[in-house]
């Protein structure tokens, strides 16, 4: 059932870390389609990255209707996901999506 | 006073020999540097580092404000402040340390806290903006100000063993500024200050010193621009690709944007990540923009209830 | 002395507790950092932020080994170096600039220049070396002393608008050697020093406090590895695999070797590229290496030579 | 003839870059096959950016005895070339090659 699934790699950066037991790098495998016969997209993983990763039980410091909450940089592919269609971008195999959280201390 | 003459005596020249020796800086741009005027927002973990080498790289005025006084807890990453200036405010024991690293710049301590009140007029003096501050509403406000003003801004950050790095409004009107990256802002009990979260000293030292960087290259780029040759280290802008003669093969791209961030523990620590860009919405630097120097002026732009804080007057809370 | 107790005065904490409050320093990590000693080789461009900020994080013995007098073409980028001390030997200058930052740590002057037959006896009292010189045949001869003594080597360079960094030898034994990296030196013709290329402050800047931040993460790995943790940001070494329970799932990779490159100019500043590791018939560091200390100590090693200069018995050339 | 040629990324650092007219980033095409028959190899590509891209007539700063000279690391997707067969590396389409010469100031 390998062609069921994709696997893309998934980067936590800005402390985000934190709410996955400090793993920076996670492998992460998603349902080639999901419920309403789609690819996953990034609003998809997120939710799956609360359901199957996180270690954390404040998911409203990652999660927010059903997307990521504000102060939150998404980049897929080492680009901002605004450049690839938000939270609708369906991921692709192999793709790299790293979530920052923004800082502001100094 | 772009066009004020200013020179290099002997002991300059011999001071800035190593630097003016490359390509990128040259004569005309150490001159462009002594010419130029800088703000540094914040004496702190990020304003100390960027200083020092503003000040070694011959900037010729150098405005630091802030309003806090030296603490020991400061002392492990902030190193332009020393044991025995512990008490005293920020802003003189800094350009202390400055001064005897160099004392040709002219160096302008702004002892208060900045407000939406006056951060026009304290920031319209200078040519460009360093934000060296700690929080999301003093970010948003540098930022709106820099905009009004048509300035180039630095902004940095840092947390425990991140970092985080961004040029903003470069060049002004056509850079994004910080509302474009960041449209909404955190959740305020998701913000941690350095206090709180704690931060190792070389990693916002490392932020630091890349702001300062970062501010060379936008003078430095003035200084190529004046000479109308295209900088030798940026594509060229939509102005200068309508003036530039046409002799130059090939197309020119569209400048891109980028941030610039740094996870310390990480085996593979320093990423670039290309921005988005201007954003037709932006409330401060879009054609529909409603932020103008008055409301700020006068007080009606609440930044730190738009972070999701007590509402209040002024920035900071007394 | 690894186990000699250390422990921290009221001050002390008010002064580290913003780093001792993240996971990855605690108070075993802090402790760790007092009982350390690390060796700073060049107290120049590099040196100079990367001691401040090994002293502000509270590093328990720090040397440093320069033979250099402070000069004003040194001012611009030398951040621990002032005006007044212009013509002073840089050990002592840069350990009263360190003393106002930091007053605890130990500081030793090593005020002579760092040769083949001194090299042993200078680096087997430190725990961790810093290279902040700035010659090929220096670095190879402080990463085969490195070797020899099982010493951690952090290493960086900068030229121009251009840096480098990689950590080497550790864990000793485990990782590359700069001779693993660099098998074959470059002709010297393409070789430049800061003085001949020249170089912007704030790239050597950037290169020394990232060198800080390294040197952290490998003595703070110690304090993880004293407690039989894996260190939070490190993959398990061999031995580590071999000791550990196998209660974790998944299995474990092989550590990578990786180097920081940094290049101010370009609008992707920096790269993290995965090094080759290391080399099964390096000199150095291999089962069929052929250098030693008795051919360190006694002059037969030429370095300058190697790195094709002219012959000589000793280095630096008097 | 588009499918003739090859198209990859090349980037220069540590003071190369001034060997290429400052030139930091370069698109270059490549045969798809050589005269041997083969595939382009990072030897081939470095012969070729000596005689097509250097604006220096110190070759002997770049290339040594068919190959780059020693002290400059060759990278193949971020990845030391020795991990990828060095100068017999065979090149594929979007690779991206970067030069980097050791630096040894401080
Ligand atoms: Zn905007
Ligand atoms: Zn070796």
């Amino acid at each position: 059932m390998a062609t069921d699934s994709i696997a893309i790699n998934v980067e936590l950066a800005g402390g985000l870390e934190i709410l996955f037991n400090n793993e920076r790098k996670l492998n992460v495998e998603l349902p080639a389609t999901t419920a309403n016969g789609s690819p996953p997209n990034i609003n998809y993983l997120v939710g799956h990255l609360c359901d199957h990763h996180m270690k954390d039980s404040r998911r409203e410091l990652f999660e927010l209707q059903g997307t990521v909450r504000p102060g939150i940089l998404v980049l897929i592919n080492d680009a901002d996901w605004e450049l690839e269609g938000e939270g609708e971008y369906e991921l692709k195999p192999k793709d790299q999506i790293l979530f920052v959280s923004t800082l502001h201390g100094g | 006073d772009e066009t004020k003459p200013v020179k290099l005596d002997l002991d300059e020249f011999r001071r800035y020999g190593r630097q003016m020796i490359m390509t990128e800086v040259g004569l005309d741009g150490q001159l462009q540097l002594k010419r130029s005027k800088v703000l540094l927002i914040g004496a702190g973990g990020l304003g100390c580092p960027a200083a020092a080498y503003l000040a070694g790289a011959g900037i010729g005025t150098i405005g630091i404000i802030d309003h806090d006084i030296v603490e020991p807890s400061n002392l492990h990453r902030q190193i332009m402040h020393t044991v025995d200036r512990v008490g005293q405010p920020k802003v003189i024991s800094i350009i202390e340390s400055l001064k005897q690293i160099n004392p040709y710049p002219k160096y302008i301590a702004h002892n208060y806290p900045l407000s939406p009140e006056n951060a026009i007029e304290t920031l319209e003096k200078y040519d460009l903006v360093l934000d060296c501050t700690d929080s999301p509403q003093t970010r948003y406000m540098i930022s709106d100000a820099c905009v009004l003003l048509g300035k180039p801004l630095v902004s940095a950050s840092a947390l425990r063993s991140d970092g985080q790095l961004v040029v903003l409004n470069d060049p002004p009107g056509e850079g994004p500024c910080y509302r474009c990256v960041f449209p909404r802002p955190p959740p305020a009990e998701s913000v941690l200050s350095c206090g709180e979260g704690g931060v190792l000293g070389p990693v916002v030292g490392a932020m630091g010193v890349l702001m300062s960087t970062e501010a060379l290259k936008v003078l430095l780029a003035r200084a190529d621009r004046k000479k109308r040759r295209k900088p030798a280290h940026l594509p060229a802008t939509a102005d200068e690709i309508k003036d530039a003669d046409s002799k130059e093969e090939g197309t020119v791209e569209p400048r891109k944007f980028y941030m610039t961030i740094y996870a310390a523990f990480s085996d593979t620590p320093f990423k670039t990540i290309r921005m988005f860009g201007k954003r037709k919405t932006c409330q401060a630097c879009s054609p529909v923009a409603t932020i103008t120097k008055e409301s700020m002026k006068n007080g009606s732009l609440d930044y730190i209830a738009f972070c999701g804080g007590q509402a209040s007057g002024r920035y900071p809370p007394l």
